[in-house]
């Protein structure tokens, strides 16, 4: 979003630039490699390997991307009105309530009744736990940021008393649900060619992924091409002009968090509804808070997130594939492995474009001035 | 009696809770204060609580663990800065990869130098800050609140407690009365001015950000090889960001930065002191709900009493001349 | 060649996931048998890893962990041929041993000697989540301590609602500190790497601590009355030993004190601190509950807890 | 130019070649330019001609690409605002370089502290402060909080800071662009004081009234050249603006004579309350009627913005009533659109505009409801964007690119966006606030003609403005404001002595 604003190609821009910035968080990585003795080539091809070359390291990779998309636009949509919600994690807990509620007692129900109502249940739940927040910042300005904060802890205090206490079947061990019902299962996209008589790798990726993809062109549309979003962005670059202009920035901050809180939720469709059919402890792992950097790497663009989305996927099964096969590398290691492509692909975004940019502009007044 | 017993036991405890955050909320007051967010302190107190608990384990001092706890952590908050100051990096997702390296270098590193599952060898006391009682603390216990007050909130504390609380009027002096505050509070609200004024933005804001590495330094090392006594892989549990929460609640300033701490901390301490205690009239409340107590009476309060928190105008932006 | 799968906790997790990891690398220096292991980062990868082992021909796979349990299950049907073991679950399956262990009456041993060495008569209880699987060596520590001196009173506390609760020593050492300023003094954890704080908190003002899941005396010795030993190594040992020798079978292993499963450490570190009596006390009650005479109650068969 | 090399001393600032681009902009061509000690040089040119760039080039704000500096005849690299300041130069910038949370004497001394710990060093400048009071009357409260300052006194802190560093060359870059005559009158006494001191000084401004005033010699600059450099004596305004245009510009407004029609705004015993709760309109009743321009004259700060924002729907008043055509207007931006009324607000940068966004989804701003511009449920692209080269068109703004980012545009262009955005949408009553501040004598005029042309189509207007001039040539009637009270009404032709003293509070 910030730096020298020199235009250039867009190419350029969102394509070569972002490239350069991986191949430098791959040397860097490679560095890491050699440090413990291991093949930099060897370790960075398991991963890539392990991330596309195979049907289910492919699968679980765009699994990952699911949680990512969702997680990255409900910063994102936040994050154009000038809000920083860091609850996504908290209120894709909640989400996964939502989606419970409607997946234990309705599981009879045909598939094409649940599944929409499991999307809703996802979408209430997250918003509701985003709503107190983005209330308080909107009528009494108390900082979204603690608020979120406060809100994940106190989702997972409530999430475990109901697991623990409630939810789960008595005199059953794990803080957990029973398995939902097979009409509340969402079709495994393996299962899904099968039914059309193909055979590809088994892997949990679902048909939520579609969903994903789905809400990240609905929220480039309503971010770009509606009245509602134009006035996020003006109420996130310029709150004055929008009082100015006649807008309701206290009623735009709560619509604006709500869609964030309900994109949060659908991160439950994936690994709830998806891959896990039964609520469980701590089932967002984080993703809430990577969500965050996958957005700003993403440019808070749409389909930059899902470009970073697949990016983050891509690290999470290369890494786990990468672990697998090579003892010596740790989940640990894998875990400085991301922050470095974090580092490097993200935060040093800028690290080369003076260098390019000198290149283009060079070659761009010749045509001006000829 | 009895009452007065338990708040001082409960204040005490407090305390002790709200250390680690008052060092790393000051630590991000200086970086955020000249423009340069922070969410990577988490990160930086997690370098130094590991580094702390190797040096000390390896040279047997307190004070070399200390000293590299805050070495290692200026290191991170320098590379913070590379990305952020120098590349103009959004400083966001630098602290997240901030984060994210430290939770795995950390760990890795412990398992591979010690083999001791991740962990640092337990430190001997004479390696770590003991707590050491003050003259006669305990001929005064018996006395009711001065005496109580003395003995079991003041005395027996050790040294990065002080230190802590003493970093408080220091950062304020240094922040308010000095040519460096004046400097780095100007880089956070109206960079453009203090480049036009002769100063190097850059400069100012590396100069915070190393600040916050120190302070995140000793954060770490008090959990390391104060607290408790060896390093734990991911042993700061989130403080970093309780911290962050407590530096808004301050609006950003030293004094309030250390009152909100303290409220943390005895909230905490609250919360642990009534779960499973049966409340009068509701009768033993579940135990999530009283860990939750905190986290709920912040909100409340933040709603109630707290209002608008105004960030450091130029937060988060990096400085660029040529718009 | 056999295969563990760690919980979330990981190798390090100075709790069952660690000692899992113990057991394996004692098999490997008994045998010369390599092992391979794989810590997971989140719960998909459950599946994914038990399938990759069954896959590349690992046999016996061990799942540590409670939560392996849906995943051992798909996995196991799968692949018939390869022998699963999971362990602190019942996972019926005819390729799937299934290893539980009665925490309750361990603790139950510990909270025993609590009871006798306690002189305020006060002991305390250090969990790290406040889940079925820790309430369950809670009440077998009350009862242990209940029956050891009817009126002394157990202070409980949890640490947190976030994975983080297993890894806060701070947050632990502060849980047991305020334990000791209500009188207790002596306490037991079971809270993986929130427990070294415990312990050391322990140590530091003088009290006395419990260890768990692996023999803990040696952290501070003569500070540390016992640990109550769950031998997830010894399972973990005896499924891959098992596996060498062809004599693996399916079905269900409840390890409690009758099958060594768990038990009480006695060691040099802390030989000083366990009286005559209290040796007396405890070996009897083993007896009991060995026999059966006496029956520790356990929190998983009803969900409560009647001490 | 050889006149010039003829004085006798060294020019204070000798400029040669100077050639400075951004980008594909070309700020600064090859320009060569020589500052006689002790004198006040004004430099004039349009909006964007490149003149903010050259001094900020003399400044060591920016490096030029290419040419040198010599100060009193030496050649000085100045690669930094310290370089400068060591070379004794001092420059108040056109957007104050002020921390607006500290006070006068926190920024005056902000990178001249003098020691590590401040109170020695902030004692120390608050007698110098004292002196220069003394010398140069330029009063300030040392303790007062920037943000609570009229831009006047926070302009007086600017040169306050050069002074304090021992300037010997100021350069202010449109200084009066944000004063009222009498505190611009003021800072021209404080000019020829630090004239006469021996200083020298480079006057930036739109303002040709001012230059023929005050300045000794004058350059104008075009597309980023530097035309010519001539002595203030020998030349003319009008001389000066074919200069700067490269045709002939009208300076003095043109308008026939009208009847005003019926009542469209009308105000009654409005009382608006600023943040703070302080009292800043008590009370105020007046009419607008169509056809007629009705101004409100007064020194800033004395209510007006606050009466703006009450009328506009920005800031609800605490009482009294607004009707607009008659039926009451509630305090709604949006509603207050919807009834026709438009508004260009006094701060293009703070509320008129978003500068993130391009051209089109400026020009929609205030009116994206609008039917025009929705197609279904989503925002029309091609109608926003064909409208948008429309207005761009008749307000000839330049360049004109719709998806200019609007930051790119110079502050005249990007006024000429505003006015074109409100007065298009053909409102029954539009409201402006200094309409032509920071704006090239081009686009004044053409700024003018347009409210002009608005009142004739028999539209309301009501205008604020500091620009005594600008209101005496456009209004109909003329109201003075003064401490939240409209003080007296009179016709444009008063004199402005007159004025000016009701606008100081004495009764009409
Ligand atoms: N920071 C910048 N980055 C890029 N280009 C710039 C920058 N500042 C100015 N320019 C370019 O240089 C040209 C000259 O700008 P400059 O500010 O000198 O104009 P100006 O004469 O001061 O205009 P005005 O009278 O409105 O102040 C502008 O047209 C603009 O395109
Ligand atoms: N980031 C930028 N890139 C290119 N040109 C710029 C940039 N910022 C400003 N400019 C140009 O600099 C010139 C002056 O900029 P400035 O902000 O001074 O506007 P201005 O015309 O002076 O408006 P005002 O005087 O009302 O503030 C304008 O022509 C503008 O186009
Ligand atoms: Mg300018
Ligand atoms: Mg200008």
């Amino acid at each position: 979003m910030s730096g020298p604003s020199r235009e250039l190609p867009r190419w350029v821009d969102l394509g070569l630039i972002p490239l350069i910035n991986l191949i430098a968080a791959f040397l860097v990585t490679s560095l890491v490699f050699l440090a413990i003795g291991e093949s930099p080539i060897e370790s960075v091809g398991i991963m890539l390997n392990g991330a596309f070359g195979y049907g289910s390291g492919l699968g679980y990779t765009l699994f990952y991307t699911t949680n990512f998309i969702f997680t990255g636009l409900a910063f994102a949509v936040a994050f154009h009105a000038g809000l920083f919600n860091i609850g996504a994690e908290g209120q894709a807990y909640l989400g996964g309530l939502g989606v419970a509620l409607v997946c234990l007692p309705l599981g009879f129900l045909p598939m094409v009744i649940v599944i929409p109502l499991a999307i809703i249940g996802a979408a209430l739940f997250g918003a509701a736990w985003a709503f107190i927040p983005a209330y308080l910042q909107a009528k009494r300005g108390s900082h979204v940021v603690i608020t979120t904060i406060m809100f994940n802890f106190i989702a997972s205090a409530l999430m475990i008393y109901l697991l623990v206490n409630v939810m789960s079947p008595k005199g059953s061990m794990n803080p957990e649900t029973r398995t939902f019902d097979p009409n509340a299962h969402l079709p495994l996209i393996h299962d899904v060619f099968a039914g059309l008589g193909i055979e590809i790798a088994r892997s949990p990726l679902n048909l939520s992924f579609l969903w994903a993809l789905i809400c990240a062109v609905v929220i480039w549309l309503m971010l770009w091409h509606t009245t509602l979003g134009y006035q996020l962005r003006v109420l996130g670059a310029n709150p004055a002009a929008a009082t100015y202009a006649g807008m309701k920035p206290p009623r735009l901050i709560i619509i604006a968090m709500l869609i964030s809180g309900a994109l949060s939720g659908f991160l439950a469709l994936n690994e709830i509804m998806g891959s896990q059919n039964r609520l469980l402890l701590e089932f967002t792992a984080g993703y809430g808070f990577v969500g965050i950097a996958v957005a700003l790497m993403g440019r808070s663009h749409p389909f930059g997130i899902v470009l970073a989305a697949i990016l983050f996927g891509a690290l999470y099964q290369g890494g786990a594939d990468l672990s697998f096969d090579k003892p010596t590398v740790t989940r640990d290691m894998i875990v400085v492995i991301q922050g470095l492509v974090i580092l490097f692909a993200g935060a040093l975004e800028h690290m080369f474009r003076p260098q390019i940019a000198r290149l283009f502009q060079g070659s761009r007044f010749k045509a001006r001035e000829a | 009696m009895e009452w007065l017993d338990l708040i001082a036991q409960v204040s005490g405890s407090a305390i002790r809770f709200s250390v680690p955050l008052l060092f790393a909320c000051l630590a991000g007051l200086y970086s955020e204060r000249a423009g340069v967010f922070d969410i990577g302190l988490e990160g930086k107190m997690l370098v130094g609580a590991f580094t702390a608990g190797t040096i000390a384990a390896l040279t047997g001092s307190a004070w070399l663990g200390l000293l590299a706890a805050i070495l290692a952590s200026v290191l991170f908050a320098l590379i913070h800065g590379f990305a952020s100051i120098t590349h103009r990096g959004n400083q966001i997702v630098s602290g997240v990869a901030i984060n994210f390296i430290a939770a795995g270098l950390t760990a890795q590193l412990g398992e591979t130098w010690f083999k001791l599952g991740g962990q640092t060898p337990q430190l001997t006391n004479d390696a770590r800050f003991m707590g050491y009682a003050w003259p006669f603390a305990d001929a005064l216990r018996g006395v009711p609140v001065l005496g109580q007050i003395y003995s079991q909130i003041l005395s027996g504390q050790n040294i990065l407690v002080y230190l802590a609380f003493l970093a408080v009027p220091i950062t304020w002096w240094l922040l308010y009365r000095t040519r460096f505050g004046l400097r780095l509070r100007a880089v956070g609200e109206n960079p453009a001015a203090v480049d036009t004024a002769g100063i190097s933005v850059p400069s100012m804001r590396y100069a915070a950000v190393a600040c916050c590495g120190i302070l995140c330094g000793f954060a770490g090392a008090y959990l390391s090889i104060a607290q408790s006594a060896g390093f734990i892989e991911h042993m700061t549990a989130g403080k970093g960001f309780i911290a962050l929460a407590a530096l808004i609640f301050a609006k950003w300033r030293p004094v309030p930065a250390m009152w909100a701490c303290l409220l943390f901390g005895v909230l905490d301490a609250i919360s642990i002191r009534l779960q499973g205690v049966p409340i009068a009239g509701i009768g033993t409340v579940p135990v999530q709900l009283m860990q939750a107590v905190p986290y709920i009476l912040t909100v409340v309060l933040l709603a109630g009493f707290i209002g608008h928190a105004v960030a450091p105008k130029a937060g988060g932006v990096p400085y660029v001349k040529e718009k | 060649k056999p295969a563990v799968v760690y919980d979330l906790g990981g190798r390090n997790d100075k709790s069952f996931n660690e000692s899992a990891y113990v057991g394996a690398e004692k098999f490997k220096a008994d045998t010369g048998i390599a092992f391979q292991d794989f810590e997971i980062q989140n719960d998909s990868q459950r599946e994914q890893a038990l399938r990759k082992f069954a896959e590349r021909g690992f046999s016996p796979v061990v799942a540590i962990g409670f939560s392996h349990a849906e995943a051992v299950k798909k996995v196991a049907a799968e692949f018939p041929d390869t022998h699963f073991a999971i362990i602190d679950m019942v996972v019926d399956a005819p390729n799937v041993a299934s290893i539980v262990f009665k925490e309750h009456e361990g603790s139950y041993l510990v909270g025993v000697l609590a009871a006798l060495a306690s002189k305020t008569g006060k002991v305390g209880f250090v969990g790290g989540m406040d889940i079925p699987l820790i309430r369950r060596f809670a009440c077998g520590y009350v009862g242990g301590v209940k029956a050891t001196a009817k009126d002394d009173e157990v202070f409980q506390n949890m640490t947190g609602t976030t994975g983080a609760a297993w890894t806060d020593p701070v947050k632990g050492g502060e849980l047991a500190k305020s334990q000791f300023d209500r009188g207790a003094d002596v306490v037991y954890h079971a809270a993986g790497g929130t427990g070294i704080g415990v312990l050391q908190a322990a140590a530091d003002a003088g009290k006395l601590g419990i260890g768990v899941d692996s023999n803990q005396n040696g952290l501070h010795p003569g500070k540390v009355l016992t640990s109550m030993l769950k031998r997830v190594d010894v399972a973990t040992y005896n499924v891959f030993k098992a596996g060498q020798d062809g004599t693996f079978k399916a079905g269900v292993t409840v390890l409690g004190l009758a099958e060594g499963g768990v038990g009480w450490a006695l060691d040099d570190n802390n030989k000083p601190l366990i009286t005559p009596e209290m040796k007396a006390a405890v070996d009897k009650a083993e007896a009991d509950i060995k026999a059966g005479t006496v029956q520790v109650h356990d929190y998983m068969s009803d969900s409560a807890c009647p001490y | 130019m050889a006149s010039t090399k003829a004085m006798a001393a060294p020019p204070a600032i000798a400029l040669a070649h100077i050639d400075k681009r951004f980008g594909p902009v070309h700020a600064n061509r090859d320009i060569s330019l020589e500052i006689g000690k002790g004198t006040i040089h004004g430099i004039v040119g349009e909006n964007g001609a490149g003149k903010s760039t050259l001094m900020s080039i003399l400044f060591g704000f920016y490096q030029a690409d290419s040419g040198e500096i010599s100060v009193d005849g030496e050649v000085t690299r100045i690669m930094s605002p310290t370089d400068a300041i060591k070379a004794g130069i001092g420059m108040v910038h056109q957007h104050f370089m002020l921390v607006g949370k500290f006070t006068v004497l926190e920024n005056v001394v902000l990178g001249a502290e003098g020691g590590f710990v401040l109170n020695s060093g902030l004692a120390k400048a608050r007698r110098e402060l004292e002196r220069l009071e003394k010398d140069y009357g330029l009063q300030v409260d040392p303790d007062a909080v920037i943000d609570d300052l009229p831009v006047g006194l926070q302009q007086r802190v600017e040169i306050l800071k050069a002074l304090y560093r021992g300037a010997d060359v100021l350069i202010l870059d449109e200084p009066t662009g944000v004063l009222t005559p009498s505190e611009a009158d003021h800072l021209f006494r404080i000019l020829r004081q630090l004239k006469a001191q021996g200083k020298t000084i480079v006057l930036i401004t739109h303002k040709l009234k001012e230059i023929m005033a005050v300045t000794d010699r004058v350059s104008v600059m075009r597309r980023g050249e530097m035309i010519s450099t001539v002595a203030t004596a020998d030349t003319s305004p009008e001389q000066l603006a074919e200069l700067m245009v490269g045709r002939r510009v009208l300076l003095r407004v043109v308008k026939s004579e009208r009847e005003p029609g019926r009542t469209v705004l009308e105000v009654k015993n409005l009382v608006v309350k600023d943040a703070s709760g302080t009292t800043k309109v008590n009370g105020v009743s007046f009419v607008v009627r169509a056809g007629e321009i009705v101004g409100i004259a007064g020194v800033a700060g004395n209510g007006q913005s606050e009466l703006l924002e009450a009328i506009t729907g920005i800031r609800p008043p605490s009482s009294g009533e607004i009707r607009l055509n008659g039926k009451p207007l509630p305090c709604d931006a949006a509603e207050a659109r919807a009834q026709k009324l438009a508004h260009v607000p006094e701060d293009r940068h703070r509320l008129g505009i978003v500068t993130s966004f391009d051209a089109c989804e400026n020009v929609i701003l205030g009116y994206h409801g609008d039917e025009l511009y929705q197609k279904g449920i989503f925002q029309d692209r091609r109608a926003i964007r064909s409208d948008t080269e429309k207005k761009m068109q008749d307000f000839d703004v330049r360049p004109q690119d719709p998806n200019l980012r609007l930051g790119l545009f110079s502050g005249g262009n990007q006024q000429k966006i505003v006015l074109a955005r409100e007065i298009e949408q053909d409102p029954d009553l539009l409201i402006v606030g200094q309409p032509t501040r920071g704006v090239d004598i081009g686009a004044i005029e053409f700024i003018h003609k347009r409210l002009i042309a608005m009142r004739d189509r028999g539209k309301a207007v009501l205008l604020v403005s500091v620009e005594l001039d600008e209101i005496r040539g456009l209004a109909d009637r003329v109201l003075v404001m003064c401490g939240g009270d409209i003080t007296g009404e009179c016709a444009p032709e008063t004199p402005e002595k007159q004025i000016g003293l009701m606008m100081a509070g004495a009764a009409a």
